[in-house]
């Protein structure tokens, strides 16, 4: 509330400037003017609906957000969540040229819609320039493939914030000076709370989604100071003694000792947030931004108030998860083309007013990052995370860990990147459950990635 | 009203010959009855001469009208299938009228007409119940008040009483004589059963392997088989048999097997030696004797059923072959012990074992 | 005694009987009626604390104010339940009067009639029962995108009614086969094949035509594979797949247990119902 | 109008209908199984001819799923039978004013697959689950958990008789009550004790009804996609990834089409061969006795 009641206060002061100084100008003046100065004007004209798709995350957010636009706007934005397999339900949209204009999207799938030549790059839009130096340039670097930037920001995560309940922990014996530094100490902590009783004291980020347990290797592999593959050329670097190895090897221990439960490798998302909101486990891999619903008292009466995070001291936790707004390049009239850009613009950059309100909406609402600076720098977003997680004053430390998560490149930034997720993830529930080696595993994954980079042609 | 005449009837279904060069008059009012086992074609020709299935050739006259390609209704017959069959969504009432459906006449018609065929055979206070209420001899009324209110040329019964109690069956079985010689419309009634069809039909129609055996009023069938098949399917307690050959004894034809000897009756004169004979004797004309002698058969009491005014001996033949003979209701033997019967040659029959037709006289 | 003991036993197999029927079912309805810490809950709770019916609010875009004086707010999938339970409700009627208009006339042909070629039509059938959805799915599609049919409720329609025809027909051949042989008494009547059908048949066979008509109401109400790939995301979501919004990412279970009792509610009534017709089905083979 | 006339004029329309639908599809996965199909930067195909098939007999995991479809079946229709029939036991001696609780009965059979996926799911979860609410009643902190690699599969299957078994109950019940009570009579004067009343008197007139659901819930598992999608989503990691599931997998997660066809004309070969093999050697039986 604070923060729009701001805005509000200065979106008055520039009108009353504005007012006082060029009268000529008044007659055009009013909101669109800073649509205007974008570049473009945001209401639509074609007539026609234009079909935005997502998964689902808080519809109703999304929902109220496009109900604003089509007011406002004149638009005619048609919204609907894809569920089930989304990446794939997607992909066969775009190869059917289905009525489909902007879409959700990770990082990884972008580059496979650019590379079947399904999507529009930002780059194509007229304010491009401006969209561009608006963001950060490590998550403007993610989001691009040959040069182009592929799609506006919706949100920016850190996945795999090691969330820790901080009262059991204590309960345990231990305080912040024991916090695990990196995934071997991580490991050995497992150990010791075993040692003090707790039965579960880590809840693995081994779930059945096309996010889950391959995800999971992932970064903590790069967390080790590791790398899938090269990523410029996409060469397959996993080596059996480097982190990779390691990775596996200390998998391999913790499930043989029983700290993961089998259930995990058949959870969904759902499942697996669940379970830790249940207070039943330590620490865990999540989302950063579910620090906010962990500590919501409304949402998880058990835990609220108690979740803390592992702080970055050498070495990082997670990695980048992100999601973009794309735009479709399917046939369609150069008018609608139009309005699929001023939709986007509005809905991924900034509204008629100029602010960038859906991020800010998405970081005030559930503490969602964003590619853009002046949403994060502002003092909402402080506010927000301040007020999200359980120490007030573990704001920089969240910041730090966020700022330090890396992104891998080398496998997202490619064509084939999902065909290797989805293969990774069948090798790796192989690899527990039917107890391959090591060597084999890392093996076969260099292979694969050797194999794929030969079927799309990548040297 | 109609006379029916089936004129070189077939019936093939696939390789299976059902009904072969069948000829057949039915006379006008007349009750006849179809005789066979199951399998024999009987049914077969009672739904063609329904209408209902299409003879592969020949043909059938109604009167003298061809009906061959008629339907069933444009035939107008009446039918009455096994177990009564009726609509069973359907009351008594709806059941009887659904035959006046394409009738065309008025409603006050229809209705007269029902209630007078239900008067007729005594359901008039069944009509507003569903067959599955009614019993299975209320059940054949309604089905008989359905095949009589739409006055037809013909009615055709399908072994109607198969499934009733054997009292019952009795009642009903006069019921409908009696109803047939009522309206003097023809019938036709297929059955398995020689009592039903003795006690009903005005001729009966025995039937075997698709073909008609023999055709004739109840006493020409039951006096004058003329097959080994007619004479063993009709009449209770059955007929006996006696395989053996004609030899020439003292210039009499005579009867000759390993226990027996017959001389033949004079009818049987001329008659030369032959082998391979079958000579049949009703058990009510054997006679039970103590002492063996001339013409009788050696057996061993196996049973006796006590029918109250009479009784039935059963008894072994030393070829293992069951004799019967209907003794008077005193009768007492024991079982296991040695008997001798013997019998008036007028009375017995001869066939050729092998074509099982009569041996000519 | 031994009576007595018989009833002793009696009663608890029906205790048995109904726990294992309703259990499975309760386990998860009840977080319709749970707030989301109470159901997250370890170890999970046996009774709901304090019951109450904000989840079907929330379904429904509602938002609901607890006791507690807590808001739960309403879902962003609203729009797409109601449109799901529309579009769900008519292509379950529409599905179920198609099958059973086509498949009461087929399989009582197929059942009653001889005539040549019968085998091989009925082992066409027989190979359509046996078609995995799963992989039909692609083919599906791409033949959609050309008919340009994918997001539409005429296209689910269509597809359903592939799977509810062989089914359903497989099932009343059967019933039909145990009819006592009545058409014969109708021809004597003087009826057409027609009317005898339609007159007499089909209200003789009411019991198993509404049997078959609720077998094809369940299998489109409750398809689930095609409608994931035809129609999500579209305006002819329907209900199953409006409701796995639910199933996958965000959890929210007690949304899914609301939606999910919901979508129970229809099969319930009609199988609650017309569960005494269901006796009066009696099998025998079709292909015989 | 002849027999075949009216047949024509009623399945015909059907028939080009299912054609149509049911054999174009059909038809393109025939052609596609013999080819490689490449969406990517535009449209393409290529012939492999026998490939493809080759391809899958020789994966690993398609045999390791076709045990599991084949145990996940034959479990389902062990379980189905068995509950179906004890159900059948109870719906019959329901008498006057509890018969009422045959519709109550009768509900699982209402649930879709996906929703009993749903239900059993958050039944056996050792989070979530049923068996740990009960042992904590008693002071324990252990989890018992169902969705655990050695037993899901049957978990699964039980999960899958549960909602199949209401109907097999129904049309047990519908067979029984063909059978005259006069046997029981029969049976009483012979002095037989209950198993062998039932062994003999109830038994014999539901063979041909086991028969019938035995292929039904058959084929029905073999084609099981839904319900075990939402229960396990093939897991814990691949322990109930059934034929169908690698199948849409393999076709529609990966899109490698071709692969994915070939699979499914196994998949339907094995369907085929179960269910003619169960009329052979058990149908072509009952149906003469029944």
């Amino acid at each position: 509330m604070k923060k729009r009641e701001t805005g509000m206060t200065r979106r008055g002061l520039l009108q009353s400037t504005a007012g006082v100084g060029v009268a000529a100008a008044a007659g055009v003046l009013g909101p669109f003017d800073f649509a205007r100065a974008q570049g473009m004007d945001l209401a639509a004209t074609s007539g026609e609906p234009i079909y935005f798709r997502g998964w689902n995350f808080r519809t109703d957010v999304v929902q109220a957000n496009v109900e604003r636009y089509n007011t406002n706007l004149n638009g005619k934005v048609d919204y609907a969540t894809v569920t089930g397999d989304y990446p794939s339900i997607m992909e066969k949209s775009l190869i059917a040229n289905a009525d489909l204009d902007v879409l959700y999207a990770n990082p990884s799938s972008a580059v496979r819609y650019y590379g079947g030549n399904w999507i529009m790059p930002v780059d194509d839009m007229p304010n491009a320039e401006e969209i561009k130096a608006g963001m950060y340039d490590n998550i403007r670097e993610a989001w691009s493939y040959k040069g182009k930037l592929l799609g506006l920001s919706y949100f920016v995560s850190t996945r795999g914030t090691m969330c820790i309940n901080t009262e059991k922990f204590q309960a345990a014996g231990f305080g912040e000076e024991d916090y695990p530094k990196d995934w071997p100490e991580l490991y050995s902590m497992l150990y010791k709370l075993r040692d003090k009783g707790e039965k579960t004291p880590y809840l693995a980020h081994w779930f059945a989604e096309w996010f889950g347990i391959s995800w999971g290797f992932v970064f903590e592999m790069m967390n080790r100071g590791g790398v899938m593959a090269d990523p410029e050329t996409h060469k397959p670097m996993m080596t059996v003694d480097g982190p990779a190895g390691q990775t596996l090897e200390d998998w391999k221990k913790i499930w043989k000792d029983g700290f993961v439960p089998e259930e995990v490798l058949s959870y969904n998302e759902a499942a697996y947030i669940d379970a830790f909101r249940s207070g039943r486990y330590i620490i865990s891999p999540q989302q950063i931004y579910d620090l906010k619903t962990f500590n919501d008292p409304e949402q998880s009466a058990a835990v609220a108030g108690k979740i803390g995070f592992l702080p970055y001291q050498g070495q990082p936790w997670g990695l980048i998860d992100s999601a973009m707004y794309l735009m479709t390049s399917r046939d369609r009239p150069d008018a609608v083309t139009d309005d699929v850009k001023k939709f986007a613009s509005w809905y991924g950059y900034k509204n008629e007013d100029g602010q960038i309100a859906v991020a800010e909406r998405w970081m005030k609402e559930n503490m969602l990052f964003s590619a853009y600076k002046e949403v994060m720098e502002s003092d909402l977003a402080k506010e927000t995370i301040q007020a999200s997680i359980s120490n007030p004053d573990d704001y920089e430390k969240l910041i730090e860990v966020y700022s330090h998560t890396p992104f891998p490149k080398g496998i997202w930034s490619v064509v084939w990147s999902e065909e290797f997720n989805a293969w990774l993830r069948e090798k790796l529930f192989a690899f527990l459950q039917q107890d391959l080696s090591v060597e084999s595993v890392i093996t076969e994954a260099n292979d694969e990635i050797a194999r794929l980079n030969k079927k799309y042609k990548i040297d | 009203m109609a006379r029916i005449e089936l004129i070189n009837l077939e019936k093939v279904f696939g390789e299976q010959h059902a009904v072969r060069a069948l000829d057949l008059e039915i006379a006008d009012g007349e009750l006849l009855v179809l005789l066979g086992p199951s399998g024999c074609g009987k049914s077969t020709t009672m739904n063609m001469i329904a209408g209902l299935l299409p003879p592969t050739s020949g043909s059938i006259v109604f009167g003298d009208r061809e009906v061959t390609d008629e339907s069933p209704y444009q035939r107008n017959v009446a039918m009455v299938f096994q177990s009564s069959l009726l609509y069973p969504h359907l009351t008594a009432r709806q059941n009887i009228q659904m035959s006046l459906k394409r009738s065309g006449l008025s409603k006050s018609d229809v209705s007269q007409r029902v209630t007078e065929a239900a008067t007729t055979v005594d359901v008039a206070h069944l009509l507003d119940k569903m067959p599955g209420q009614l019993s299975g001899g209320e059940r054949q009324r309604v089905a008989t008040a359905k095949a009589i209110v739409r006055q037809p040329a013909c009615f055709l019964l399908d072994e109607p009483l198969a499934a009733l109690d054997a009292a019952l069956r009795m009642t009903l079985r006069s019921e409908l004589v009696n109803l047939q010689k009522r309206l003097n419309t023809t019938m036709v009634f297929v059955t398995h059963d020689q009592v039903e069809a003795m006690t009903m039909g005005d001729r009966i129609g025995v039937m075997r392997n698709g073909g008609l055996e023999q055709i004739g009023t109840p006493n020409d069938i039951y006096n004058n088989p003329e097959s080994l098949f007619v004479a063993g399917f009709v009449g209770s307690p059955p007929m006996n048999f006696f395989a053996g050959d004609i030899e020439t004894v003292d210039g009499q034809p005579t009867f000759v097997n390993a226990f027996a000897r017959f001389r033949l009756a004079d009818a049987y004169g001329q008659l030369a030696p032959r082998s391979g004979v079958t000579l049949t004797v009703r058990p009510q004309f054997m006679r039970i004797v103590s002492e063996a002698g001339e013409g009788t058969v050696p057996l061993t009491v196996y049973a006796i059923e006590h029918l109250g005014n009479e009784s039935v001996l059963i008894a072994d033949a030393p070829d293992g072959s069951k004799v019967r003979a209907v003794v008077a209701a005193g009768f007492e033997a024991k079982i296991g012990q040695a008997l001798h019967a013997s019998f008036d040659p007028s009375n017995a029959g001869l066939f050729d074992t092998k074509t099982e037709r009569r041996v000519a006289q | 005694m031994r009576e007595k003991r018989w009833t002793i036993w009696m009663t608890l197999s029906v205790i048995v009987a109904l726990l294992w029927t309703l259990v499975p079912m309760y386990w998860t309805l009840k977080y319709a009626f749970e707030t989301h810490s109470e159901i997250a809950a370890f170890p999970p709770l046996i009774f709901p604390p304090n019951p109450q019916v904000a989840a079907f609010f929330n379904i429904f875009g509602h938002d609901y104010t607890l006791a507690s004086g807590q808001v739960v707010k309403g879902s962003g999938q609203a729009q797409q339940i109601m449109l799901g339970l529309r579009n769900s409700l008519i292509v379950a009627i529409v599905v179920t009067i198609i099958t059973t208009l086509v498949v009461v006339p087929l399989s009582y042909v197929y059942a009653r009639l001889e005539f040549r070629f019968k085998t091989a039509l009925l082992m066409a059938v027989l190979l359509s029962v046996s078609l995995p959805p799963v992989s039909t799915l692609i083919p599906f599609y791409s033949l959609y995108v050309q008919l340009d049919l994918v997001g539409t409720l005429t296209g689910l329609i269509i597809i359903t009614l592939t799977i509810t025809i062989p089914i359903v027909t497989w099932m009343l051949i059967g019933f039909f086969r145990n009819l006592p042989p009545i058409e014969n008494l109708a021809r004597i009547d003087g009826f057409s094949k027609a009317y005898t059908f339609i007159r007499i048949i089909v209200p003789m066979a009411w019991s198993g035509i509404l049997v078959a008509a609720v077998i094809a109401f369940l299998f489109s109400w409750n398809e689930y594979v095609y409608a994931q790939v035809l129609v999500t995301g579209s305006r002819a979501v329907t209900l199953p797949a409006a409701m796995s919004g639910f199933l996958f990412q965000v959890p929210n279970p007690e949304h899914l247990a609301a939606s999910l009792t919901i979508s129970l509610l229809p099969p319930f009534f009609i199988a609650f119902f017309l569960q005494r017709h269901i006796v009066e089905m009696n099998l025998s083979d079709p292909v015989r | 109008m002849s027999n075949l006339q009216f047949a024509l004029l009623v399945t015909v329309p059907v028939l080009c209908f299912l054609v149509i639908v049911v054999a174009y599809p059909l038809g393109y996965a025939l052609w596609v199984s013999f080819h490689e199909v490449s969406f990517f930067g535009g449209y393409s195909t290529e012939w492999v001819g026998l490939d493809n098939y080759v391809a899958v007999l020789e994966d690993g995991d398609f045999w390791r799923s076709a045990l599991l479809s084949v145990r996940f079946t034959v479990e389902s229709v062990i379980f189905t039978m068995l509950i179906g029939l004890g159900l059948a036991l109870i719906l019959r001696d329901l008498r006057g004013r509890w018969v009422w609780l045959r519709a109550i009965l009768i509900l699982p059979w209402a649930v879709s697959p996906y929703g009993t996926g749903i239900l059993f799911a958050f039944l056996g979860r050792g989070q979530s689950g049923i068996g740990t609410a009960f042992i904590s009643l008693f002071g324990s902190e252990e989890t018992i958990n169902l969705i655990a690699a050695n037993i899901v599969v049957e978990y699964l299957a039980l999960g899958n008789a549960w909602n199949l078994a209401p109907l097999l109950a129904f049309f047990l019940l519908a067979s029984m009550m063909t059978t005259p009570s006069r046997l029981y009579d029969l049976a009483a004067i012979d002095q037989i004790n209950r198993f062998e009343v039932f062994l003999h008197v109830t038994l014999p007139p539901l063979r041909f009804t086991f028969f019938v659901f035995t292929c039904i819930i058959t084929v029905l598992s073999l084609k099981q996609f839904d319900y075990i999608f939402t229960e396990t989503q093939g897991g814990p990691g691949n322990a109930s990834s059934v034929l169908t599931y690698q199948l849409y997998k393999i076709s529609f997660v990966n899109l490698e089409l071709g692969l994915g066809a070939a699979m499914s004309f196994y998949l339907l070969f094995l369907i085929l061969a179960v269910t003619l093999g169960l009329y052979f050697f058990w149908g072509r039986r009952e149906a003469r006795n029944a």
